[in-house]
C-alpha cells in the first residue's frame, strides 16, 4: 500500500481554509437590508417594470450572496462552480419559452372565450 | 500567493484551474469531500424540481384570465390594528434568513473544531427553522380560515390556492426534514461523533468528520436560497 | 461471410420494398404539397445515407472479417477527415432543414382571405360552426353549453347570433378557397386529421388551437381522430365534402343559424308552457272528478 | 525534471512524443502521482441477508438491478405480443376490448422506457461497469446505492400492483396527457394511475440516489492515472445520462405530484373547464398543453438516457471485436456530451401539433435539426472504426452490426420529425411509432444483447454458447427490422397510431395483410428471445469456463484480481493508469491490445500515439 500514500494532514483539505467571522457577519446584514429593501418595493408598491426590475434585482443579489459566501461557492474551485452553474441555461431556455407560451394562451383565452374578445 | 498543490498536483486558480482540474486523474473538483459533491449535485437536481414548480406557477398565472389575488392584501396582518402588507411574509424572512447566518457560523466554527460553538449553533438553526415552520402552520391555517382552499379560494383565480398551498407546502417539507436532520446532528456534535476520526456509522462505511456540518449547511441555505425565489415570485409579483 | 450477405439482402430488400409498395400516400386534395415535396426530399437524402453508410459496414465486413495475420490499422484520429465530414453533414442538414422551416412560416400564417370554421370535439365526435353574414364568429364557453345551446355561444356576443350551426360530424367545404381550422374541445385532447390534407393539429380544452389549409380536390373526405382521446378514440370519425362554390352555397343556405335555433327553442318553450297550463287543467278537473 | 513532468502530467492527456522524448528509460517514465484519498473502506456483509439481499456491492447491486429490469421486460413484451395479437388479427382473443388494449399500450411503454431500458442501462450497466471501469473499489457511497435499488424494487412492485387493483392499470398512453388521464371513463383512472404516479416518483427519488453514486464515483472516484479523457466510451456514456436523469426527472416528479393533487383533492393545475357527459366538472382554469411542456422536458432527455449508454457501449464494443482503436476518441466524447446538453433544448419537438405557441416550431426544429450533427459524427466513427479494422464476426459484433443497421435507420427517420412541416402529415402516425421504436427500441436493445454476451464471462466466468447466440441475434434482427420498416409505410398512408382497430377506412384496410403480417414477426421476436435465456441457463450449468479476458480488451474491467471480480473489485492493490482503453493493433507490440495498466516501460518501442 506504499505507493498509495496518503497525503499528509496539512495538504489534504488545500481549500477549506476557515473564513474570518468578519464575512460573514457582513454577509448576514447585507441579506438582511436587500430583504428590507425588497419589502419596500412592496411597501411603496412600485408598478410595472420598476417593480420588476426591482425584484429581481433584490432577489438575484440575495441569491448571489448565499450561493457565494454562505455556501461558499465563492472559494470553490471553478470546476465545481461550472458545473454547478451551467445547466441554469436549460431553466433559462424553460422560463423564456413558457413565458411566451402563457402569453400565448392567454391572448387565446380572451380572444375566443370572452366576449368582446373576437372583435 | 504561491497556488496550493495536492500531492503532485498544481491546483491553479480560474478557468486554467478548471482545465487543468477537469484534465486531471482521480478527482475533478479538487480537495471536495465525495458527501459534499453528492450534495451539491443533489442540489442542483432539487433546484430543477423548485424552477420546474415556479415555471408552472408562472404558466399557470400568466395564463389565466381571471383575477389573480393580490398577495399584498391577501397575506397583511394586522398589527396595533393596522393592516401591514406582508407582515408575516417578512418576519418568515428574517427568521430563514438568521437561521442562515447561524449556520454559516457553524460551519464556521465545525471546521475549526470548536465542538461547543458548532454544537449550539447548529442547534439555533435548527430552532430557526422550527419557528419558521410554525409560522408558515400559521399562515397556511390563516388562509384556510379565509377560505383559501387548494381547488378554490373567495379572492379570484383558483389556481392561487393550489400553487401557493402546493409550492410553500414542498418548501416547507424541506424545511421539516432539514429541521430533523439539524436535531440530529446538533446531536452527533455535542455528542463528539466528529472527534478523534469520526465514529463509524450502522450498517455502513462512513466515518463522522465535520464536513457532515458543511454538507448539512449546504442543504439549509439552499432552503434559504429557495425562499428568496418563492418570496420574490409569490409575495411581490 | 453469410453475415455480410444477408445484411446486403436486408438493404437491397428495403430498397425494393420501398420501389414496389403498395402503401403509400393518399393523394394529396390540399395546397400542402410543399410537405410531401420536403419529405421527398428528406426521405431521398435521407435514405441515401441510410443505403451508403449501411454499404459501407458491409464492405468493411466483407474486406476485414477476422484474419490472424493481419493487423487492424493503428489511428485514433483523422482531423482532416473528421472535418470534412462534419461540415458536409452540416450542410445537408441545413439544406433539409430550410425548406422545412419556410413551409411551416406559411402554415402558421393564415391567409387574410380564408374562412373561419370553428371545430368543437368530444368524447367521441365533431361538429362545426361557420361564421354568418357578419364573417365573425362568436365567442364560447365550456359552461353555456346545454341541449339549447349546443356550441356553447356567448349569447350576449353580437357575433355570435348569425353563426351557422353545422351539429353533423360532415361538414362541407368551398374548392380553392383557404379555411382557418379553429379547433376547441370541450373535454379532452383530440386531432382534426384528414390524410388527404396532411395538415393537422391538437383540439385542447380550455384554449383555441388553429391551423389552415386549402382544399383543391371535390370529394369526400373521411376524418380522423389523431390524438388519443379515450376508448373511443379509434371509431372517432367525421366527414368533409369539398364541393364546388354553387354546390357550397346551396349546402351553406340550408344550414340553420343560431339565431334560428333560439326562435324554435322560443317557439318550444312557449308551447311547453301552454302544455304545462294544460295539463294543471286537466289535473284540476281530474281530482274534481275524484 | 520531476517538477516538470508533474505539471505536464496535471493537465491534458500528453502526447508520445512528449513522454518518449523526456523520459527515454528512465524510471519516471512511468511515475503516476500518488492517490489523493485514502482508500474506501468498505463495509462486507456476512449473513446471507447483508450478501445478496441488502447488499453494498455495486456489482450484486448491478445484477440485481438487472434481473429487475429484465423482468418487467418481460412483461413488456408480453404486452406487446397482446397488443400485436389485437391489431394484426382483430377479434381473435375476444378477451381484448378496447380498455385493455390501451392499458397494455400504457404500461408497454412505461415500462419499456423508464423501468427496462432506464433501470437497465443506469441500474444495471452502470452499477456494474462504472466502479470496474474508472478503478474504483465501489461506489463512493454503497449505502445509499444499495437504497436505490430497494426504492427502484418498491417503485416496480407498485406499478405491478396496479394490474391487480379495481379498473386495472391506466390505460393513458405513456405520456399520461392530461385531461385524458384523470378523468373518469378512462380506463384505470382511479386506482391505476395513481399508482402509476406513486410509483414513477418512488423511481425519482429512488434514481436520485443512485445517480448521485455514479455522477460521484466518475467525477470524484477514479483511480490514479485515470483522466476523463482516459475512460472508456462506456463510462462516458453512462455518466452523461446519469447527467441527464439528474436534471430531467425533477420534471417528471413535478408533473407527477402535480397531477396527483389534480385527481385527488381537485386541483386544476392541467385542467380546464371539461364538460363530460352533459357535465360541467368542478375543474378549470388549468392547461393541458403545461403538462406537455413539463413532461417532454423530462421526456427528450430521457430518450438520450437510453440512447447514450448505448452508444457508449456500442463503441467499446465494436472497438474490442474489431481490434482497432475506436475511431476518433475525442469526438465521439465530445459528441456524447454535445447531444446531452443539447437534449435539454429540444423537448417540444414532441410538441408541433399539440395546440402550443406556433412559433416555437421554428426554434425547436432548429435546435433539432442541429442535434442531427454530432449523432452523424458517432455513426460515421462506427463505420471508420470496423473500416482496416480485423473484425471478429462473433454474435457480440453481430449485435453492433444490427445496431449500426436499425439506429441509422431509426436516425434518419428522426430527422422526418424533427423538421417541423415534415412532422406534421406524420406525427401520430404509425410512423412515429416505427421511428421510436427503431431508435430507442430496438437499438438499445441489440446493444443491450451484444453487452451481455460480451460481458457474461466477467459476470459468471462462463462464455454463452455462440451458436445460439447468431440464432438468436438473427432471429430477432431480422424479425425487429420487418416489424418495424414496413410499419413507417403504415405511417405515409395516414394511419393514426394508438387505433385498437384499423376500422373501415379504405386506406387502412388495405394494409390489413401487412398487419398480420407484422404481428407474426412480432410474435417471432419475442419468442426468440428465449433462446437468450435457454442459452443463459445451459451455460451456467455446462458452459465452458471462459479464460481470463477472453476478449482480450484493454479496459479495467477484464484486468482484476479473480475473475468474476470479488467485493472491493480489485484485490490488494488499485490498479494504476498510463493509457486509454483502445490501444488495439499498436504497431511495434507483442500483442494486439495493449491494457491500460500497462506502463509505458513496458511497450517503449511501440508507436502509442495517445496516453
Amino acid at each position: 500500500m506504499d505507493d498509495t500514500n496518503q497525503i499528509n494532514e496539512k495538504d489534504k483539505k488545500p481549500v477549506e481554509s476557515t473564513h474570518k467571522i468578519g464575512i460573514y457577519l457582513w454577509i448576514w446584514g447585507l441579506l438582511f437590508v436587500l430583504s428590507f429593501f425588497s419589502y419596500m418595493v412592496d411597501w411603496y408598491q412600485f408598478q410595472g417594470m420598476l417593480r420588476w426590475s426591482l425584484i429581481l434585482f433584490f432577489m438575484f443579489a440575495k441569491a448571489g450572496l448565499i450561493m457565494a459566501f454562505f455556501m461558499h461557492l465563492f472559494w470553490e474551485r471553478y470546476a465545481l462552480v461550472n458545473v454547478l452553474l451551467w445547466p441554469m441555461t436549460a431553466i433559462a431556455c424553460f422560463v423564456f419559452l413558457m413565458a411566451a407560451e402563457f402569453e400565448y394562451t392567454l391572448f387565446s383565452r380572451m380572444f375566443y372565450f370572452f366576449v368582446g374578445g373576437g372583435a | 500567493m504561491s497556488d496550493p498543490k495536492i500531492d503532485g498536483f498544481e491546483l491553479k486558480p480560474g478557468f486554467r484551474g478548471m482545465a487543468s482540474d477537469t484534465g486531471s486523474d482521480q478527482t475533478m473538483f479538487k480537495g471536495v469531500h465525495w458527501g459534499k459533491a453528492m450534495m451539491w449535485i443533489f442540489l442542483l437536481s432539487d433546484t430543477f424540481v423548485f424552477s420546474c414548480f415556479l415555471i408552472a406557477y408562472m404558466k399557470g398565472r400568466g395564463s389565466t384570465p381571471v383575477e389573480w389575488p393580490n398577495p399584498s392584501e391577501v397575506f397583511a396582518l394586522e398589527a396595533f390594528g393596522v393592516p401591514v402588507p406582508l407582515l408575516l411574509i417578512a418576519l418568515m424572512t428574517f427568521v430563514l434568513i438568521t437561521s442562515s447566518g447561524t449556520m454559516a457560523l457553524a460551519v464556521k466554527y465545525g471546521y475549526e473544531k470548536n465542538r461547543k460553538m458548532c454544537g449550539w449553533l447548529v442547534l439555533a438553526t435548527a430552532i430557526g427553522g422550527l419557528t419558521f415552520v410554525g409560522m408558515q402552520a400559521y399562515e397556511w391555517s390563516k388562509l384556510i380560515h379565509e377560505g383559501v382552499r387548494p381547488w378554490e379560494n373567495p379572492f379570484g383565480a383558483a389556481q392561487f390556492g393550489s400553487f401557493f398551498f402546493m409550492i410553500t407546502g414542498f418548501h416547507g417539507t424541506h424545511v421539516s426534514i432539514g429541521v430533523i436532520f439539524l436535531f440530529i446532528y446538533a446531536y452527533k456534535v455535542f455528542a463528539g461523533h466528529y472527534e478523534n476520526g469520526g465514529k463509524r456509522g450502522w450498517f455502513t462505511t462512513m466515518k463522522g468528520d465535520y464536513v457532515e456540518i458543511e454538507i448539512l449547511g449546504l442543504y439549509w441555505h439552499f432552503v434559504d436560497l429557495v425562499w428568496v425565489f418563492i418570496f420574490a415570485f409569490f409575495y411581490l409579483w | 461471410m453469410h453475415a455480410g450477405i444477408i445484411f446486403f439482402l436486408v438493404i437491397l430488400g428495403s430498397i425494393l420494398f420501398h420501389i414496389f409498395t403498395p402503401w403509400y400516400w393518399t393523394d394529396i386534395a390540399s395546397n400542402w404539397k410543399g410537405m410531401d415535396d420536403t419529405i421527398t426530399l428528406t426521405f431521398w437524402v435521407g435514405g441515401g445515407v441510410f443505403v451508403a453508410v449501411c454499404l459501407f459496414m458491409i464492405y468493411c465486413v466483407f474486406k476485414y472479417s477476422y484474419k490472424e495475420d493481419r493487423k487492424a490499422e493503428y489511428k485514433p484520429e483523422d482531423k482532416k477527415l473528421e472535418k470534412i465530414l462534419t461540415v458536409a453533414t452540416t450542410l445537408g442538414v441545413a439544406a433539409l432543414l430550410a425548406p422545412g422551416l419556410i413551409i411551416w412560416n406559411q402554415y402558421v400564417n393564415v391567409p387574410k382571405n380564408s374562412i373561419e370554421i370553428d371545430v368543437m370535439a368530444w368524447q367521441w365526435g365533431w361538429q362545426y360552426r361557420l361564421p354568418g353574414n357578419d364573417g365573425k364568429l362568436g365567442t364560447t364557453k365550456v359552461v353555456n353549453i346545454n341541449d339549447d345551446n349546443p356550441f356553447g355561444i356567448n349569447l350576449d356576443d353580437p357575433y355570435g347570433r348569425d353563426d351557422i350551426m353545422v351539429q353533423s360530424d360532415i361538414i362541407n367545404l368551398e374548392n380553392n378557397r383557404p379555411v382557418k381550422i379553429l379547433l376547441r374541445s370541450v373535454d379532452v385532447l383530440h386531432n382534426w386529421y384528414v390524410p388527404q390534407f396532411r395538415a393537422k393539429m391538437d383540439a385542447v380544452p380550455g384554449v383555441v388551437t388553429y391551423y389552415w389549409f386549402e382544399p383543391n380536390k371535390v370529394g369526400e373526405y373521411e376524418v380522423l381522430c389523431a390524438e388519443y382521446c379515450g376508448v373511443g378514440h379509434y371509431a372517432m370519425r367525421g366527414g368533409v365534402e369539398v364541393q364546388d362554390p354553387n354546390s357550397y352555397q346551396e349546402w351553406l343556405g340550408e344550414q340553420e343559424t343560431f339565431s334560428d335555433l333560439l326562435a324554435k327553442q322560443n317557439k318550444e318553450i312557449e308551447t311547453k308552457k301552454v302544455a304545462k297550463n294544460n295539463s294543471n287543467i286537466e289535473k284540476v278537473i281530474y281530482k274534481e272528478e275524484k | 525534471m520531476s517538477d516538470e513532468y508533474e505539471n505536464k502530467s496535471g493537465y491534458q492527456a500528453q502526447s508520445s512524443e512528449a513522454l518518449t522524448g523526456s523520459a527515454g528509460s528512465t524510471p519516471d517514465m512511468d511515475y503516476v502521482r500518488p492517490a489523493e484519498l485514502p482508500e474506501q473502506d468498505l463495509y462486507h456483509g456476512h449473513t446471507f441477508l447483508t450478501k445478496w439481499v441488502f447488499c453494498q456491492d455495486a456489482k450484486v447491486i448491478g445484477v440485481q438491478y438487472f434481473l429487475t429490469a429484465v423482468f418487467t421486460g418481460i412483461v413488456g413484451l408480453i404486452l406487446s405480443w397482446l397488443m400485436r395479437l389485437q391489431l394484426g388479427f382483430p377479434g381473435l382473443a375476444g378477451f381484448i376490448t378496447a380498455e385493455h388494449y390501451y392499458q397494455f399500450v400504457t404500461m408497454h411503454g412505461m415500462i419499456m422506457v423508464v423501468y427496462f431500458l432506464t433501470a437497465l442501462f443506469l441500474g444495471g450497466f452502470g452499477n456494474y461497469l462504472i466502479p470496474l471501469m474508472v478503478g474504483a473499489r465501489d461506489m463512493v457511497f454503497p449505502y445509499v446505492n444499495m437504497l436505490s435499488f430497494w426504492m427502484f424494487f418498491v417503485a416496480v412492485a407498485v406499478l405491478m400492483a396496479s394490474f391487480f387493483v379495481p379498473g386495472g392499470p391506466t390505460g393513458a398512453g405513456w405520456t399520461l396527457y392530461p385531461p385524458q388521464t384523470i378523468l373518469e371513463g378512462t380506463p384505470g383512472s382511479g386506482m391505476g394511475i395513481l399508482l402509476m404516479l406513486v410509483s414513477l416518483a418512488l423511481f425519482v427519488i429512488g434514481f436520485t440516489m443512485g445517480g448521485l453514486n455514479y455522477m460521484i464515483t466518475v467525477l470524484q472516484a477514479r483511480t490514479r492515472g485515470m483522466t476523463l479523457m482516459r475512460m472508456p466510451l462506456t463510462v462516458w456514456g453512462i455518466f452523461t445520462a446519469t447527467v441527464l436523469a439528474m436534471l430531467a426527472f425533477p420534471a417528471l416528479l413535478v408533473s407527477a405530484i402535480m397531477m396527483t393533487l389534480d385527481k385527488v383533492i381537485g386541483t386544476s393545475f392541467f385542467m380546464p373547464t371539461i364538460l363530460k357527459a352533459g357535465e360541467v366538472l368542478e375543474y378549470g382554469g388549468g392547461s393541458p398543453i403545461l403538462f406537455q411542456h413539463l413532461f417532454w422536458f423530462f421526456g427528450h432527455p430521457e430518450v438520450y438516457i437510453v440512447a447514450l449508454p448505448a452508444f457508449g457501449i456500442v463503441s467499446d464494443l465494436i472497438s474490442v471485436h474489431a481490434r482497432k482503436n475506436i475511431f476518433g476518441y475525442r469526438m465521439m466524447v465530445w459528441a456524447i456530451v454535445g447531444i446531452g446538453a443539447l437534449s435539454f433544448f429540444v423537448w417540444a419537438h414532441h410538441m408541433y401539433v399539440s395546440g402550443m405557441n406556433p412559433w416555437f416550431g421554428f426554434f425547436f426544429a432548429t435546435t433539432t435539426l442541429i442535434i442531427a450533427v454530432p449523432t452523424a459524427m458517432k455513426v460515421y466513427n462506427w463505420i471508420l472504426t470496423l473500416w482496416r479494422g480485423n473484425i471478429r464476426i462473433n454474435t457480440v459484433m453481430l449485435w453492433c452490426l444490427g445496431f449500426i443497421v436499425t439506429f441509422v435507420n431509426g436516425g434518419i427517420t428522426g430527422i422526418f420529425l424533427g423538421n417541423v412541416s415534415v412532422d406534421v402529415p406524420l406525427s401520430d402516425t404509425y410512423f412515429v411509432v416505427a421511428h421510436f421504436h427503431m431508435v430507442m427500441g430496438i437499438a438499445p436493445v441489440m446493444v443491450i444483447m451484444g453487452a451481455v454476451y460480451h460481458w457474461f464471462p466477467l459476470i459468471t466466468g462462463r462464455l454463452l454458447n455462440e451458436t445460439l447466440g447468431k440464432w438468436h441475434f438473427w432471429a430477432t434482427f431480422l424479425g425487429a427490422y420487418s416489424i418495424y420498416f414496413p410499419m413507417h409505410y403504415l405511417g405515409f398512408i395516414g394511419v393514426p397510431r394508438r387505433y385498437y382497430e384499423m376500422y373501415d377506412s379504405p386506406y387502412m384496410t388495405s394494409a390489413v395483410g401487412m398487419n398480420e403480417f407484422i404481428s407474426l414477426a412480432a410474435f417471432l421476436v419475442g419468442a426468440a428471445q428465449f433462446i437468450l435465456i435457454f442459452n443463459i441457463i445451459k451455460t451456467l450449468k455446462t458452459g465452458k469456463p471462459a479464460p481470463k479476458n477472453p476478449w482480450k480488451a484493454n479496459s479495467l474491467e477484464w484486468h482484476t484480481s479473480t475473475q468474476p471480480p470479488e467485493h472491493g473489485n480489485f484485490g490488494e492493490r488499485l490498479p494504476v493508469v498510463h493509457r486509454w482503453p483502445y490501444d488495439f493493433s499498436v504497431p511495434g507490440a507483442k500483442d494486439d491490445f495493449i491494457p491500460q495498466t500497462t506502463p509505458p516501460s513496458e511497450v517503449v518501442h511501440t508507436k502509442v500515439e495517445k496516453t
